[in-house]
């Protein structure tokens, strides 16, 4: 049957179908909320620039030149002449970018990635072609995260003035290879080849993407062939790494993930009872426990590969004795903690996991599973006070600022929840959002990390891996270092 | 008739207000905000804030709910704020696939459930009769999602006769029906053996009653007797039972939707109160308290045809 | 003679024995039946309850229930044999040859089909009617509805059973019942849910059907009465024998068995005026205990040693013999009777009214539909008491008769505020209790009870009788200082022993729960007493054990009584005064022996004459005035005098104007509503 | 005091006689046994990690398999009868209570308290046990405490409803009005003789809805919002078994076999008890 499947398909189209872990909620780039608006809309979306195929690299991509000044504070660029917005939406001009780019800060478009362009003043528009983005200040993630990515793609000006934002939330034109043609809420998108895409093909003429927000589910459906292109969980890669017909990709994710001590809490402030905690736990353990082992510890905030990355991290595993020694230091032979934890099973588990080491250094910790929504609350305000450990992750994109911003006094009482505040961290912070120079940039982001890491505020735990698993007998995938994945490139088996 | 319907109408609109006030009240005294649940750290307060004003957070509970049962008059459930998607329409996405896997699981346990009854009910206290018996005990105590669990490994990870996750491809009915039978399977389980019993024991009980001696004494076979005769009686509390069934298909359906990824009320209520998404959530449990009146309903009406003696109106509430 | 005897004999039974089988032990219900039936014959079977009747019909038309055995003995159905293991040869005959009328009319017929569909599924599997098209069954069964007095019969198979009255509804499985000719009949106490009136309707037209069409009949009742009036022969039955079985003459005129006998004595048809009633003292033997010899030996006033050790075998021929040692002769006694007139006199205190009601309505609501509502109907009431004056004095007892549904139990449940009146003025020893407040009127609850129509569901279930016979005077705050003894002499005040004071009311047979709510009536030693039909449902026996009761209290007591009844046998027997009453409304009022004398109300007058006789002779002799229908709905009565459509003197005045309550000759004491009373001309 | 005793003796030797009855009564004998001795029966605590022996099968040491940390099933099982029964009985006393009382109440007095009850109940009634758990739940937070009280709340209407109509019913009882007639008081009447009639239909109800709270404890665990970790209710275990199910299904297979005879258990119970005491306690025969 499957030789009949590959027949068919020769004469067909081509379908790639993908799962996706949750449904899309809104398409705009401007107006995205998760990883898979993300995915869809970079095929139907393109920008002046972006990453080639499995790298960060860029290219460029509507923009036939594009020159940064030498100041970093303007942008000049020129576009490809006579490409097309899909539907007959018109040609792209200088005017679509200036809109694109000058609406992420309108109040009215409340972008949820306004910050991807906080530095932007305005775009100049030259002629028909021809532009100029000018910055306040030079901003250095701005050629790493925001022009590559879906902050940087260009929509329909004309368009979009006329169908108003409500008109273009699932319903999106691009001039990207693909463009949507079906959506079926909770099951799945369908996106087709553009026929008059101004680029190279695509190789596949329809992609599929399936909504299936079950691990498990999602593995049956591949071993089925439901679905020809899948995440799956850690504990299930042993199971596809053994089948020939699978084969498996995975890349480290950028994101970091944490069990923060909040340092304003009486029974955290000793320095010495949050080494203790630390030496104490067995980040190892969570690791097999949690991924089966098949993720790296994490050491330091900012991921491996990144600029930034602070490879002299130290890296800590359970040592008893010494956390012992803390905990006399501090004065103190027991102590009731509480962790706080988001209700998955991730967490769970590494909670359960120091739960146990911490009972060897007589600390008690109990588990305070909750909700998601009410979690998301606890670190608000005055209220994250009483908060004592919790674990946490965020999401990342390929620049350190991305993972320090957060950290900063100001954002104490709101995603500072270790409400650590560190007057030398924020000025670096500063310093290293409109420093240019990347050799620069790397030893004030590592010298924040070394900042984090003397205060003991947090016990890295991993900064994830993905897994994907696909029929190796009928695609073969493409995807940047950091599983943003670029179906753009996908391509059939090798 | 008429005017028991209207007096059904007024009882629902009283249930539905109360159960929009809950929602409403609840709405304020719940942790957790929508936007930060969504969004995570992405979320500005000026973007909560508008978030906020989109789904009426800022005003007055009063407000909420009046407004909310002004634009309900009108079908209009609001519109979910991350999607911009009106809800009406979210629901009506879902709704039928939940119907349709209801009804295909009480269809099921029908077809199976009632012939299983009379077996037992024609042959009581016989060898068959206990494995019945203990059968359907089983069928009905073991939850539907270990059931669930156990079937989505048995069927689709090992014997991979049915496909199991989703819906299938849109317009293809015979894929959505293959992929409608183990779900449905599931679901009906328990309600083949609540039905087994329920023929069973309403079936002993009417053929004992006088009338059927009498119509025995009248010559009539034995036959006729059971499945023309006793059956249409024994037929009464099953469907008052079935509608029941039908009205609180939501509570079966969460888990199979959720285990086997099909979308439904289920997953989308489950889905919403997990974001924190409060209009989705009241939307969606308003027409479920609906839907659950409207089933009785229809039982009701249903059981008016069986049994005359049934008058509606006169029957209580 | 013989060999005619063989040809018209339709059944033959001999020697049956029939056991149920229960956990513990075979039950022996039926032991060594023997009789036959000939053609056209009706044959009445009597007895008190649990004597084995209704096993008879079961064993005799195949319906036996699941645990029911027969062990021993033959049934023979004209010369064929039809006991065999799995019934078939006897449901072969079911509706062709053999059918059945039961108890209940209200069970009878399955509620969720129409009448048509359910005749016509009864003709369909019946083979006489197999040659017949549709519409030939069709019209067959149309003019059997209309011979069973269903007028109409086109319009009215489209309805379901419950739209009809009892007594409709017995008429359509009398219809169902003979829609094929049977040879024979069983008609399980056909009449015994319903009123006098509809019984003698029901009878006549069996009688009159089953001799139109030759069919025999097996006709089981405890009353003897109507085996006087309708049965060719009678087979009395004792715990589960025949004890007698002789043609009706012979056995009412002469007696042999000492249970007949005592049948006869207790039937409150023949104690009118009679000082006592007699009773049978104690209870027919459980079947798990029957004694040794003569199963009535224990019983009987006539019983020796012989009785007590060996079991009498039948004396005399198949449909001709005694089951008696020492068979009886000569006729019943009359019963002595006692001067009534002078009985009023004596208690007629004129001066003291304990019970004054005047022009009482009770009105329950009718639900209106609102769409009728809408169209401009007012919300209507039914008047189940409609304006009525009850005006006792001490030590008075009033009897108040009627069909079912003419309001007397609201009327007495109105007395005690237990409805509330929407009209009229209650005064109960001097209190206007009209529109008391229930916490008011609590204290003067002691001194009013009632015992209620159905005893054993007015006595709380899960307590115990001796709980329950202690709550008054837990409610009332009487302190006793012995409860134990205080229990044991209420339940001896009521012929109970103290054994039963442990026991649940489920517990109870019907007389003894009724002696307990009586018992429980009596704790606070009430004035008055309100019984509502205190014997309904009980067999003669204990009937007339209870009747004597009430009447010794009253001695004893000086109660004043209102007792409610459709039974106008008894009334002869326990009233002063009898008030009749119809929807609502009284028609006449009377002392007890004028009305029985000379009624003047036409209803009254159909009432006396539908009461049973346990004397054959009287067949044919008295001119019984059957009415004609039913009680009308109350809900929406007649135009006029509300008796009018019943009425044979109805004229054209009586439809338009209703007729004033008032004594129509010098006799203040007999009232009547009726523009034309029947006056004897005496 | 005696007496009553002897009549619950009766109605246990009445249940044990029927073969359901029995294997009934013999399953929630040995779920309170294994509830009570738990940590006299579980091999190891149930806590204990053993992160290098995670997920392994059935052993000589680990009777059932170890869970993704290395913990003893079968000890987990063994404690998870505490949690499951911990919510069970608490819950349905508390629906008991508010349903009981509101169920005598409305049908006593009828009319509009009556109808404003109905209401409610209907509201309550109208979403699906568990969404409305999981809403309350959301507000509440998981908890063992909040899980029991957010159960009471779900499942009162039903008891409510079986009262009110048993009371409507009795109010119609002639025995009612003999009891007016003697000039008894209302609470007289309600406590002292209706309550009587409603305590069997009320018993098995409970008895019934026993496995159904555990059911839904399990099946909210199960969905991540049920009790805390590293409490081993039965649908903790299975949560996490299903994530590892590739891994060994036996996590599943014990929780849900546990579950499943649980409640099977329960409901054979439930059945033989109200096969008894319905519809006349003729168990209560001295
Ligand atoms: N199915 C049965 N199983 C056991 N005993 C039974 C059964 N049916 C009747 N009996 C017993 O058999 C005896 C005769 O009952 P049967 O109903 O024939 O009496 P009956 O004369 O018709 O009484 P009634 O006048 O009350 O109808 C009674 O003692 C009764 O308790
Ligand atoms: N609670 C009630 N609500 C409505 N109608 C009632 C009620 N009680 C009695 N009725 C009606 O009032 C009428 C008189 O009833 P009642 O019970 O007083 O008659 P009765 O003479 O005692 O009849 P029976 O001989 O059958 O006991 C009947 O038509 C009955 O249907
Ligand atoms: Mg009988
Ligand atoms: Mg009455």
């Amino acid at each position: 049957s499957k030789e009949k499947e590959s027949a068919a398909q020769k004469d067909g189209p081509k379908i790639l179908k993908v799962r996706i872990n949750a449904d899309i909620k809104n398409l705009d780039p401007a107006r995205r909320y998760s990883r898979w608006d993300d995915v869809i809309s970079a095929t139907i979306f393109d920008g002046l620039v972006s990453y080639k195929a499995n790298s960060y690299d860029i290219e460029n991509v509507l923009a036939e030149k594009f020159e940064i000044s030498e100041d970093g504070h303007e942008i000049y660029f020129k576009l490809r002449e006579g490409v097309q917005f899909q539907k007959g939406a018109g040609e792209v001009t200088a005017e679509d970018v200036k809109f694109s780019y000058e609406r992420f800060r309108d109040e009215k478009t409340a972008s949820a990635y306004s910050d991807d362009w906080a530095n932007l003043d305005h775009v100049e528009v030259i002629s028909k072609y021809e532009g100029k983005i000018i910055l306040t200040e030079p901003f250095a993630p701005l050629m790493r995260t925001t022009l590559p990515l879906n902050s940087g793609v260009i929509v329909p000006k004309n368009y979009i003035e006329k169908v108003g934002l409500d008109g273009f939330t699932t319903d999106v034109i691009g001039c990207g290879p693909y463009y949507i043609d079906e959506w079926q809420p909770d099951q799945k998108v369908v996106v087709k080849k553009n026929p008059d895409y101004y680029g190279k093909a695509p190789y596949w003429d329809e992609i599929q993407f399936i909504v299936i927000s079950d691990n498990q589910s999602a593995e049956i459906a591949l071993q089925a062939g439901e679905v020809d292109f899948a995440e799956i969980s850690t504990n299930t890669v042993d199971t596809f790494k053994d089948n020939p017909d699978f084969g498996i990709t995975s890349n480290s994710d950028l994101d970091y993930r944490w069990i923060g001590l909040n340092v304003e809490n009486p029974k955290l402030q000793d320095v010495n009872v949050r080494k203790a905690i630390r030496a104490a736990a067995n980040v190892p353990d969570m690791i097999t426990a949690a991924y089966n082992g098949m993720v790296e510890q994490e050491t330091a905030i900012v991921a491996p590969g990144l600029l930034g990355y602070w490879a002299d991290a130290p890296k800590y595993t359970q040592d008893l004795d010494k956390a012992k020694e803390y905990m006399a230091a501090a004065g103190i032979d027991s102590l009731d903690l509480e962790i706080a934890v988001a209700d998955t099973s991730e967490y769970r588990v590494w909670a359960e996991v120091l739960q146990q080491n911490l009972k060897e250094i007589g600390i008690n910790l109990e588990i305070n599973s909750m909700e998601s929504g009410t979690f998301w609350e606890i670190g608000d305000g005055d209220k994250g006070k009483d908060v004592e450990l919790f674990a946490m992750a965020f999401q990342m994109q390929p620049d350190p600022s991305w993972a320090t911003m957060w950290f900063t006094s100001d954002q104490v009482g709101i995603w500072n929840w270790m409400r650590w505040a560190n007057p030398e961290f924020d000025e670096l912070h500063k310093q290293g959002l409109s420093e240019t120079d990347d050799q620069k940039r790397q030893v004030i982001y590592e010298k924040m990390q070394k900042l984090m890491d003397d205060d003991a505020v947090a016990i890295w735990v991993t900064n994830g891996k993905t897994y994907f698993a696909y029929n190796a007998k009928k695609c073969s995938p493409a995807m940047t270092p950091n599983n943003s994945l670029q179906f753009r490139f996908f391509s059939a088996a090798k | 008739m008429f005017s028991y319907i209207l007096k059904r109408v007024v009882s629902t609109a009283l249930v539905c207000i109360l159960l929009i006030i809950f929602l409403s009240l609840l709405i304020h005294i719940v942790p957790g905000d929508p936007a930060k649940t969504i969004l995570g750290p992405r979320a500005t307060p000026e973007l909560i804030e508008k978030i906020h004003t989109e789904m009426g957070l800022d005003k007055t509970p009063f407000q909420q709910i009046t407004g909310f049962f002004l634009n309900a008059l009108h079908g209009d459930l609001g519109t979910d704020v991350f999607t911009g998607r009106p809800i009406t329409e979210m629901i009506m996405d879902v709704f039928p696939h939940s119907l349709i896997l209801t009804t295909a699981s009480l269809l099921l346990a029908v077809l199976l459930g009632i012939p299983l009854g009379i077996f037992s009910a024609t042959h009581p206290n016989t060898i068959g009769d206990r494995i019945l018996a203990f059968l359907s005990i089983s069928f009905i105590t073991i939850p539907s999602y270990v059931v669930a669990l156990i079937f989505l490994l048995i069927f689709s990870a090992h014997l991979r006769i049915f496909p199991v996750i989703g819906l299938g491809s849109s317009g293809n009915v015979g894929d959505y029906i293959m992929h409608l039978i183990i779900p449905a399977l599931v679901l009906s389980l328990s309600w083949v053996g609540y039905l087994a019993r329920l023929v069973r024991t309403s079936l002993l009980e009417v053929l004992n009653e006088t009338y059927i001696t009498a119509e025995r004494s009248m010559g009539i076979k034995n036959r006729t007797l059971l499945f023309r005769l006793a059956l249409k009686n024994a037929l009464i509390p099953t469907v008052a039972v079935l509608g029941v069934g039908l009205g609180k298909m939501l509570a079966g359906t969460v888990f199979v939707e959720i285990i086997f990824s099909r979308p439904g009320m289920g997953t989308l209520i489950m889905k919403a109160i997990q974001n924190r998404n409060y209009p989705v959530v009241q939307g969606v449990s308003l027409i479920i308290a609906l839907w659950f009146v409207f089933a009785n309903l229809l039982a009701d009406i249903i059981n008016t045809r069986l049994d005359p003696r049934i008058q509606i109106g006169k029957t209580e509430r | 003679m013989k060999t005619n005897e063989h040809s018209s004999n339709v059944l033959q039974v001999s020697e049956l024995d029939l056991c149920y089988r229960t956990r513990s032990m075979m039950l022996p219900a039926l032991s060594g039946i023997n009789f036959s039936i000939n053609r056209g014959e009706i044959v009445g079977v009597v007895g008190e309850s649990g004597c084995g009747k209704s096993s008879l019909s079961y064993a005799v038309n195949g319906l036996l229930p699941k645990n029911g055995q027969i062990t021993n003995g033959s049934i023979s159905f004209k010369g064929e044999e039809v006991i065999s293991p799995d019934n078939s040869s006897i449901s072969s005959l079911w509706g062709n040859e053999i059918s059945m009328i039961f108890q209940d009319p209200m069970t009878s017929l399955n509620p969720v089909f129409s009448i048509e569909e359910q005749i016509m599924t009864a003709i369909q599997a019946q083979v006489s009617f197999n040659g017949d098209s549709n519409s030939e069954k069709r019209e067959k069964m149309l003019k059997m509805l209309e011979r069973v007095g269903i007028p109409d019969a086109e319009k009215h198979i489209k309805k379901y059973p419950h739209q009809f009255s009892g007594g409709m509804r017995q008429r359509i499985m009398i219809a169902i019942a003979l829609l094929a000719q049977p040879s024979l009949l069983i008609a399980d106490e056909p009449t015994s849910a319903l009123d006098v009136t509809l019984e003698a309707q029901i009878n006549d037209l069996i009688l009159k059907l089953t001799k139109e069409m030759g069919t025999s009949v097996l006709y089981i009742t405890h009353d003897l009465g109507v085996v006087a009036q309708i049965c060719d022969r009678v087979m009395v039955m004792y715990a589960g024998q025949i004890v007698e079985n002789g043609s009706v003459q012979k056995i009412f005129a002469e007696p042999k068995h000492p249970y007949t006998r005592a049948l006869l004595e207790v039937h409150p048809g023949r104690a009118a005026g009679s000082r006592r009633l007699h009773t049978i003292k104690g209870r027919v033997p459980g079947l798990n205990a029957l004694p040794e010899g003569c199963r009535f030996a224990s019983r009987c006033d006539y019983s020796t040693e012989e009785c007590e050790k060996i079991s009498p075998a039948e004396s005399g021929d198949v449909n001709n013999f005694v089951r008696c040692h020492n068979p009886l002769s000569g006729a019943v006694p009359e019963a002595e009777t006692s001067n009534k007139e002078q009985n009023i006199l004596e208690n007629n205190k004129e001066d003291e009214l304990i019970i004054d009601a005047e022009g009482v309505k009770v009105q329950f609501p009718i639900n209106v539909s609102l769409t009728d509502r809408l169209n401009g109907k007012k919300p209507e009431v039914l008047r189940a008491v409609d304006g009525i004056d009850i005006k006792l004095s001490q030590g008075e007892v009033l009897a108040l008769v009627g069909e079912s549904g003419s309001g007397k139990t609201t009327a007495g449940r109105c007395l005690l505020r237990l409805n509330d009146p929407a009209e009229g003025s209650i005064n109960l020893k001097g209190n206007d209790i009209t529109n008391l407040k229930e916490r008011a009127l609590r204290p003067l609850r002691a001194k009013v009870q009632m015992i209620f129509q159905d005893s054993i569901s007015s006595l709380s279930p899960r307590r115990k009788i001796s709980t329950l016979l202690l709550e008054p005077f837990k409610i009332h705050g009487v302190k006793v200082d012995n409860p134990k003894a205080k229990v044991k002499s209420l339940l001896e005040k009521v012929g109970l022993s103290n054994e039963h004071a442990g026991k649940y009311p489920h517990q109870l047979s019907g007389g003894q729960a009724r002696r307990v709510s009586i018992a429980r009536a009596l704790a606070l030693e009430p004035d008055i007493l309100i019984a509502d039909e205190p014997t309904a449902g009980l067999d003669v026996s204990v009937a007339a054990g209870i009747l004597n009761l009430l009447k010794d209290l009253k001695e004893e007591l000086g109660l004043t009584y209102i007792i409610i009844t459709h039974d106008l046998n008894i009334i002869n027997y326990t009233a002063d005064r009898v008030a009749v009453m119809y929807l609502g409304q009284f028609v006449e009022m009377a002392p007890a022996y004028k009305l029985f004398e000379n009624p003047l109300h036409p209803y009254t007058e159909a009432l006396l004459s539908a009461v049973s006789i346990p004397d054959p002779s009287l067949r044919g002799t008295t001119q019984r005035i059957i009415l004609e229908g039913e009680i009308p709905d109350p809900a929406n009565p007649p135009n006029g005098c509300p008796f009018n459509p019943r009425c044979r003197y109805s004229q054209e005045i009586c439809k338009k104007e209703k007729p004033q309550f008032k004594a129509v000759s010098d006799d203040s004491e007999h009232l009547t509503a009726c523009h034309f009373p029947v006056i004897k001309n005496s | 005091m005696r007496k009553k005793k002897n009549s619950e003796i009766g109605v246990l030797s009445q249940l044990v006689k029927t073969p359901s009855g029995l294997i009934g009564t013999i399953i929630i004998a040995l779920l309170l046994i294994t509830a009570i001795f738990a940590p006299i029966l579980s091999p190891y605590d149930f806590s204990t990690q053993n992160i290098s022996e995670r997920l392994s099968g059935p052993t000589s040491e680990h009777h059932l398999g170890t869970d993704h940390l290395g913990r003893d099933l079968l000890s987990r099982i063994i404690y998870g009868t505490r949690i499951a029964l911990k919510v069970a009985i608490p819950a349905v006393i508390i629906s008991l209570f508010i349903g009981v009382l509101l169920g005598l109440i409305a049908g006593y007095f009828g009319g509009i308290i009556d109808y404003i009850i109905i209401i409610i109940l209907d509201t309550i009634q109208s979403l699906p046990s568990i969404v409305l758990a999981l809403v309350m739940l959301t507000l509440l937070g998981p908890s063992l405490t909040n899980l029991i009280v957010v159960m009471g709340l779900t499942l009162f209407p039903g008891y409510s409803r079986v009262v009110r109509a048993q009371v409507m019913s009795a109010r119609q009882e002639l025995y009612v009005d003999a009891e007016k007639a003697l000039g008894a008081k209302p609470l007289r009447i309600i406590a002292g003789h209706i309550l009587p009639n409603v305590v069997p239909a009320v018993i098995i109800l409970s008895t019934m809805d026993l496995p159904a709270v555990i059911t839904i404890e399990a099946g909210l665990s199960f969905l991540g919002m049920g009790v805390r970790p590293p409490s081993p209710s039965w649908g903790v275990i299975l949560n996490d078994g299903f994530s590892h199910f590739r891994q060994s299904p036996w996590p599943i297979i014990t929780a849900g076999a546990a579950l499943a005879i649980t409640t099977f258990g329960f409901t054979l119970f439930g059945e033989s008890l109200r096969d008894i005491l319905d519809p006349k306690m003729s168990g209560m025969d001295s």
